[in-house]
């Protein structure tokens, strides 16, 4: 309805391999990234910034980890709580060691070395496929944890096994971790990062690399015989998504939680993670946005459903009711839609551009 | 009013070259881009390309043929042969190879641009019926790596010639430029001839350019027009409106990726300048139709709302004229709920202006797009007069008449009803035809159009009845003027062809070809099987949903006094379609009257006796060119006629 | 069924390397402990604890083999049949009557499971229907414990729990756990009867085939899901018995299904023997690890030794002991 | 096609005496046959006869117990399913294997995957090199649609596709490799009289344009007879007959065996 695209034309490949070619679409980006950057920040509460934005954003950066293992390269993954971990530990230790190195450096050396765990990890992929991969990845996510509780190392030998975010900051005075950190300084810092490895996605989606990805999780044989490397190409995937996982890990207990012990990414948080990219859509980076807000923001409003409807239950009813409701809509969406938010999203899209017509 | 530097093409382009020498000229959509070419790159081809032809021996005065679909380097191949003075003759691309082989000989031509191996082909299949073809150039080489004869040519070896001929002769193009003026022939374009062979229409500079600038001025078109070029590239039409035009204007032409891609095409470029026949608009109608079916209870009742509330408001809106607060502010709603949608999704929602001509527009479809907001407009004119004889100013349009004559025509009907004109287009010749051209043009100057009609009496405009020779009687005198009568049965959009039958006869009869788009999906609607055309076309349903079409004309008819008479009795639904591959239509789709009589015969005796039934035996022609005998029995029905004056129903014959 | 050869090579590897390793470690290191009598009575204690499981792997393996779901609920099955029989019970059912009650509410979850979940995601991807095991794991867990409550209940079974000695009191095993690995045997092999001999078993063998195949045995696919979850539930009940008599009633119970993977994976997903002697490779394993190597490696290493087993194991067989090998073809 | 006169060159790919067996299923039995530069080399045969089994010998998917394989003069016991690809084998499968979840473009746009030099970083920032990459393939992929007239599906998911339209992508696909040597397994299996044309004229064309050698499993005896220039003959892994296709069809053992499969 509100589509325009008579007039619409590409006279370059540029153009028309651009991310968005449809005006209308630009325009709603802005908005979202005015939205984003200039309102939320200004008029949004500190419960906000820091108890669901904060989390939502990165939380849909492991997330986009996930699904660009799973959902583009078809490798089911169960260890992604183990590859935060990792991103989270190596960044602690980045910074206790190395104190005045920049925040930037010490976020994406976590990355990094959570993609060379991720590559370690992925090669029995070469072998393994399916549900069996998905169950030995689980292996990994066992191991992780368990080393980061085991080895004081780890922590710097902290009695209680968890570590704080040392107070770091950019351009030289803005704090972004520690006590003096205002929620908007971590927010508006979490925000560009994820923005900013969301595009990275993106590019790499839409380029070799990602097809190469889709081949794979379509129809792997083919793949290998039209030439795509399959130990490389998976290994890839592994490596990418984690790096991303890391990222997120590292977000979290540095800006989100500000110190964390290994249990904050048990496989709970992987199946959380899962959750949001089956939610949200599968094989999409939009997806994995609106799955992460989906899970955020479902329990919470489960949470306050019983106060709004004056009811007064105990607590622990309360969590067991949380379970039930959480699981029969997980189910509930599945059947409505198995491919997730994201294809919703596009059906009404593609109904936009149609309308009137239905098809 | 042509003020001389500008009166040649080569001229006009060198113009543009100047003058806006990085404004987009001409558009292609190839390799999935619109690859595009400014004016100043386009005068530079054209160049090289003259260069290439004046080195293979094209002079002054002979001719180019140009055959193929909308291309960018035919259109060069125009400019280029009018540089040299030659005379660029376009052929309908889809002709078979007989046909084409009749023009090449007539037209005299020397070299054939061609589009592709399937025109080369053709060409080398009629060479010896054409033996004074001495080159034949190729846009695109697929296919033809092997053809080895000498005296076929790839367009880029051609343009390398010109290079070369080019720098050896430096002034040898200005030359020839200057040579040529206003009064030298520009183009030979034929015409399909609805009887007979064809006839190559002569057409010097002056005609094209002066009613192309004539059409330009009346408009206020300007050179940022965007124009889609898919008609045949041999219709005057499309070389008035996305090559003369375009030429004069300066706007830009787009040449769609291939015929499957037209629409999809059509809406990329959402052209601001658009023209088409009305079987066209009539298909996008009925698309529209069918498609909206499909919507759901809630979405259709929105659309069909709105449809309404603009067939009640739209054209008075588009009109100019005042309507109700509430009904403005609906329509506003309606436009951005449909209608802006609508047309956007049509790729129609940029049009600033938009022509019918070649046949009478069914009233509904006409309004439907003005509706819309589209200004969408008839006119009357022919390849004789290149195009512009009659117009519909703004704000008076009107869907039974072709407005009033254009810039510098002139217009009068003679005793029996003929339509004669005066203009600046009008034709220097037919080639090689002094007689035909003589029973055409008078000596002081006018034209016959060979259609009848009248000038309505309130709103001044013309009205055209149908060809003046196909206007008859019946026996019992009254007036019978199968076009008209044929025209409102193809109003209705379950008939895509009628042919009717009276002249000299005690009543009138009909041939109906069903549209099997619009006839089918009725029919999946009620769930009635067919496996085809004959299948569908012989189903009695069909039969009766046609013959309240047939009852609804002869409604109409017995209104007016002069033609009530010849309302339908009988009719039959034809077993085939009706087909140019079968000589029964012209490439332009219209019935050769005659030639189906003849090829008929059988069911036309049968509509005359009191059968019911006949069977009939036709030679087809499939499309991969083979042939075959179709047979069929084919009904014959009555349809209810009403008595002219008072109207009340009268039984059948 | 027709073993390979090398399937028995594997098995051999793996019982010595859990001799040879131990061994090794206690000669090697000095704070780990080794004789051979205490080999023998972890080893054994190990299987034993294998063999409980294999009872959970079996609910997995049930339902993988008949719809080829890979049923991650299998561990939430065990809670919830826990949690109904000991309610039942604590209301004041007798125990045989509290099983039977038991057995029907199992089997009213499979009707609900087909009729609100299965039935609704007929020929979706297998992804999407593991996730749907998900959501309903969550939705047990939840469901049971607002029926019964969280907190731990327990169940007695009359067995002691005390160990006894063996072998002239060299080995020291506990008898709940053999009576355990007894039941489980049991349940093995009634279920391997039920396969080979019974309509319905064959009918079951042949869904995991192809859905027609099942078809034409003249059973209702939907029918066949009910009995295999039911099937499926009430071997969760067992499971659920013997574990939560060893340890308590509560959440905790849902955990065991992350123990009972590795073993899927090591037996393969379609398999019954593969669960058991995976379960026995798995438990023994694990066991003698924990007791032989971690003390090296600052112990408390069982929660992810299983699966770094099964990890190794599969690089080299990724089908698992008992899964069909694919042939893959274009 | 009739005033061309192509030229076939030396033998550029040789099997001798090839044997494949799966367990104790034997597929390809001491099969011995070479293809030339240029040419079009048919393999027939009734279902189960082993022609996909030899594709996949032939580009290293199956590896065979005995035999040789001589590529480009270099004799190897089997191919490598990389090696094979990079050397300049492509193949068409004879169930549709394309990328159900990707458009046209992209599904032929992976058959170009070795030919991309840019790295992960460079497509992370799809900047430079990368860009400029994507924008030249895209450009070799559109003149493959423009060969093979599929413009206007271009940016249609391949799973939406009529099967016919499947076939001629996966086509593209393979061609966007720029093979010297096409498999092509039963690309006309399943078509109606017109598409068959269109593909037999596909498969000249490809021939003629690039010069591509193509080995071809096809049924329909028509079309094979029509386009191959030698044609082998295989019946349950055994080799019947090896020659042109007038000797081929008038060879009474291929009569015989074609006589129990409707043909």
């Amino acid at each position: 309805m509100i589509y325009r695209e008579a007039g619409v034309y590409k006279s370059t490949y540029r153009a028309d391999q651009a991310i968005l070619t449809i005006p209308q679409d630009r325009w709603f980006m802005t908005a979202i990234f005015a939205v984003a950057f200039l309102l939320i920040p200004a008029f949004s509460s500190e419960y906000w910034l820091g108890a669901i934005m904060l989390p939502f954003l990165i939380l849909a950066l492991a997330a986009l980890g996930l699904n660009i293992l799973t959902g583009y390269a078809g490798q089911l993954s169960l260890g992604t709580g183990g590859f935060m971990a990792t991103g989270a530990f190596s960044a602690y230790k980045l910074a206790t060691s190395f104190p005045d190195m920049h925040i930037l450096l010490v976020i994406f050396g976590a990355g990094l070395i959570a993609a060379a765990v991720g590559i370690l990890f992925g090669i029995p992929s070469l072998r393994i496929k399916g549900f069996y991969l998905a169950v030995a990845t689980l292996a990994s996510q066992f191991f992780l944890i368990w080393m980061f509780d085991k080895f004081g190392w780890f922590t710097n030998y902290s009695a209680s096994g968890v570590i704080s975010a040392p107070p770091m900051t950019i351009f030289g005075d803005i704090f972004v971790t520690g006590p003096q950190a205002s929620l908007v300084a971590k927010y508006m810092f979490t925000l560009s990062v994820v923005v900013v490895l969301a595009l990275v996605a993106k590019n790499l989606v839409r380029s070799n690399t990602g097809r190469e990805w889709m081949a794979v999780r379509d129809m792997d044989i083919a793949a290998e015989i039209i030439g795509i490397p399959m130990l490389s190409t998976k290994l890839k995937a592994f490596a990418v998504s984690s790096f991303f996982c890391g990222v997120a890990g590292a977000l979290w207990a540095f800006l989100y939680t500000g110190s964390v012990e290994p249990l904050a990414f048990d496989v709970n948080r992987s199946f959380q993670v899962l959750f949001m990219i089956i939610i949200g859509g599968l094989g999409s980076i939009m997806g994995a946005f609106l799955g992460s807000a989906f899970i955020i923001l479902l329990p919470i409003l489960l949470n306050n459903a019983p106060n709004l409807l004056g009811l007064n239950i105990r607590t622990d009813m309360v969590s067991h009711l949380e379970f039930m409701i959480f699981g029969a809509l997980i189910i509930f969406f599945l059947i409505v839609e198995p491919h997730g938010l994201a294809r919703l999203w596009q059906l009404a899209k593609e109904k936009l551009r149609l309308w009137p017509f239905p098809h | 009013m042509s003020n001389k530097p500008q009166d040649t093409f080569p001229r006009l382009l060198a113009g543009h070259a100047k003058l806006r020498p990085n404004h987009t000229a001409i558009r292609e959509k190839d390799l999935g881009i619109w690859q595009s070419w400014t004016w100043s790159q386009v005068s530079r081809e054209v160049q090289t390309l003259a260069g290439g032809l004046a080195s293979l021996g094209l002079k002054r005065g002979e001719k180019l043929a140009i055959i193929g679909d909308n291309r960018p380097r035919l259109y060069w191949g125009m400019t280029a042969a009018q540089t040299l003075g030659a005379i660029p003759v376009p052929l309908y691309q889809d002709s078979v190879a007989d046909e084409m082989a009749y023009i090449l000989d007539n037209a005299d031509i020397k070299i054939a641009l061609v589009e592709d191996q399937e025109q080369v082909d053709k060409l080398l299949e009629v060479r010896d019926r054409c033996p004074q073809i001495e080159h034949i150039i190729f846009d695109d080489p697929r296919g033809l790596r092997h053809y080895d004869q000498p005296f076929l040519h790839n367009f880029e070896d051609v343009q390398r010639l010109g290079q070369e001929f080019n720098q050896q002769n430096v002034d040898y193009l200005n030359n020839e430029m200057a040579k040529s003026d206003g009064d030298e022939v520009a183009i030979m374009l034929y015409t399909s001839g609805t009887t007979g062979k064809p006839k190559g229409v002569v057409l010097t500079n002056d005609n094209v350019i002066i009613t192309a600038r004539n059409g330009i001025v009346r408009e206020g078109l300007t050179a940022d027009e965007d124009v889609l070029a898919y008609l045949p590239m041999a219709w005057v039409g499309d070389n008035l409106f996305t090559y003369a035009q375009a030429f004069v204007a300066g706007f830009c032409v787009s040449c769609p990726e291939n015929g499957s891609t037209v629409t999809h095409n059509l809406r990329e470029i959402g052209p601001t300048y658009y023209f088409a026949p009305p079987r066209v608009y009539e298909n996008i109608l009925t698309q529209v139709m069918i498609r909206m079916e499909d919507a759901g209870k809630l979405k259709r009742s929105m659309f069909n709302y709105f449809m309404e509330h603009a067939r009640k408001n739209g054209v008075k809106i588009l009109n100019g004229e005042k309507v109700s607060v509430t009904d403005s502010l609906l329509y506003k709603l309606g436009r951005f709920l449909v209608y802006g949608p609508l047309k956007d999704s049509l790729g129609l929602s940029r049009i600033k202006l938009a022509y019918t001509a070649g046949e009478a527009i069914g009233p509904e479809i006409f309004e439907f797009y003005r509706s819309l907001g589209i200004n969408i407009k008839q006119l009357y004119g022919q390849t004789e007069c290149m195009v512009f004889l009659c117009v519909q100013p703004d704000g008076e349009v009107f869907a039974d008449t072709v407005g009033t004559p254009a810039i510098d025509v002139e217009i009068k009907i003679d005793d029996n009803g003929e339509i004669l004109y005066r203009s600046p287009g009008v034709f220097h010749s037919y080639y090689k035809n002094p007689e035909s051209t003589a029973s055409t043009k008078t000596p002081d100057g006018w034209v016959l159009t060979g259609d009848a009609g009248f000038f309505d009496e309130q709103s001044g405009h013309l009205k055209i009845i149908d060809r003046a020779k196909d206007v008859g009687k019946l026996n019992n005198g009254t007036m019978f003027a199968p076009k008209y009568i044929e025209n409102k049965l193809k109003f209705y959009s379950f008939i895509k062809e009628a042919v009717l039958f009276g002249n000299d006869r005690d009543h009138s009869c009909a041939f109906i070809n069903i549209d099997l788009e619009a006839v089918g999906n009725w029919a999946e609607r009620r769930n009635l099987a067919y496996s085809g055309y004959i299948d569908l076309a012989g189903q009695s349903e069909v039969y009766e949903l046609i013959k309240d079409c047939v009852k609804k004309v002869n409604k109409d008819l017995s209104k007016d006094s002069r033609l009530g008479g010849s309302q339908i009795n009988r009719f039959i639904i034809l077993h085939k379609e009706l087909d140019a591959d079968d000589g029964e239509l012209t490439r332009t789709r219209k019935v050769r009257r005659n030639f189906v009589a003849e090829r008929y015969k059988v069911l036309i005796d049968a509509l005359y006796s009191d059968l019911d039934e006949c069977h009939v035996k036709t030679q087809v022609t499939f499309e991969d060119g083979r042939t075959g005998l179709l047979e069929a029995d084919v009904k014959i029905s009555n349809a209810e006629v009403y008595s002219v004056d008072n109207i009340t129903a009268a039984s059948g014959v | 069924m027709r073993i390979e050869r090398d399937i028995i090579y594997i098995i051999l590897a793996f019982i010595v390397l859990m001799v040879v390793v131990p061994w090794t470690a206690g000669q090697l290191s000095d704070q780990i402990f080794f004789n051979w009598p205490f080999f023998f009575e972890v080893a054994i204690g190990g299987l034993l604890s294998g063999v409980m499981y294999s009872l959970v792997a079996l609910g997995f393996v049930l339902i993988f083999k008949a719809s080829g779901v890979f049923n991650f609920s299998q561990g939430a099955i065990v809670l919830f049949s826990a949690l109904t029989l000991v309610g039942l019970h604590e209301l004041g059912l007798p125990m045989w009557l509290a099983m039977i009650a038991t057995m029907g509410v199992m089997y009213l979850v499979a009707v609900a499971i087909e009729k609100f979940v299965l039935g609704k995601l007929v020929n979706q991807e297998h992804i999407i229907l593991f996730m749907a095991t998900i959501g309903i794991a969550y939705f047990l867990d939840g469901f049971g414990q607002i029926l019964w409550g969280s907190d731990v209940k327990l169940l007695d079974l009359g067995i002691s729990q005390a160990p006894g000695f063996y072998f002239d009191g060299l080995i020291l095993i506990n008898d709940f756990d053999l009576f355990a690995a007894v039941v489980a045997g049991v349940m093995v092999l009634s279920l391997a009867i039920f396969f080979q001999y019974t309509r319905i078993g064959r009918a079951l063998r042949a869904v995991a085939d192809d859905h027609q195949a099942a078809l034409s045995v003249g059973i209702p696919l939907n029918h066949i899901w009910i009995i295999v979850w039911t099937v499926a539930g009430l071997v969760g009940l067992v499971a659920g018995i013997m574990w939560g008599s060893k340890m308590g009633v509560q959440f905790s119970l849902a955990l065991i299904a992350l123990k009972a993977l590795p073993v899927l994976i090591l037996g393969g997903f379609t398999s019954v023997p593969g669960a058991i002697i995976g379960g026995l490779i798995i438990g023994a394993g694990e066991k003698l690890a924990e007791v032989f190597l971690a003390p090296m490696i600052g112990g408390g290493i069982e929660e992810w030794f299983a699966y770094m087993l099964a990890l190794a194991f599969l690089v080299f067989r990724p089908q698992g002991l008992f899964g069909e090998k694919i042939i893959e073809r274009v | 096609m009739d005033m061309n006169e192509r030229k076939i060159g030396d033998v550029i790919l040789a099997l001798d005496n090839i044997s494949l067996s799966f367990g104790s299923m034997k597929v390809l039995n001491n099969i011995s046959f070479d293809v030339k530069q240029g040419e079009i080399r048919s393999i027939i045969g009734p279902n189960g006869a082993g022609k996909s089994s030899m594709l996949n010998v032939i580009n290293g998917f199956y590896h065979p117990q005995e035999g040789s394989i001589t590529f480009r003069g270099e004799k190897r016991k089997e191919m490598d399913v990389h090696k094979a690809a990079a050397s300049g084998i492509a193949r068409t499968f004879q169930n549709i294997a394309l990328f159900k979840g990707m458009s046209t473009l992209d599904n032929i746009m992976t058959g170009r995957n070795l030919k991309i030099k840019s790295n992960l970083f460079q497509q992370a920032i799809y900047w430079g090199k990368a860009q400029k990459e994507e924008i030249e393939h895209r450009y070799k992929v559109e003149e493959i649609i423009d060969f093979l007239e599929i413009q206007d599906i271009r940016k249609t998911p391949v799973g939406r596709l009529p099967y016919g339209f499947q076939k001629r992508v996966e086509l593209g696909r393979a061609l966007a490799a720029e093979p010297d040597i096409l498999l092509l397994d039963e690309p006309m299996a399943g078509m109606n009289v017109e598409e068959k044309e269109d593909m037999s004229r596909f498969i000249l064309d490809i021939n003629d344009e690039f010069g591509t050698t193509i080995i071809l499993i096809e049924h329909d005896m028509g079309v094979v007879m029509d386009l191959s220039d030698r044609v082998v003959v295989l019946d349950y892994g055994l080799q019947l007959a090896d020659g042109p296709p007038d000797e081929v069809r008038s060879n009474q053992k291929v009569i015989d065996a074609y006589l129990g499969v409707s043909h």
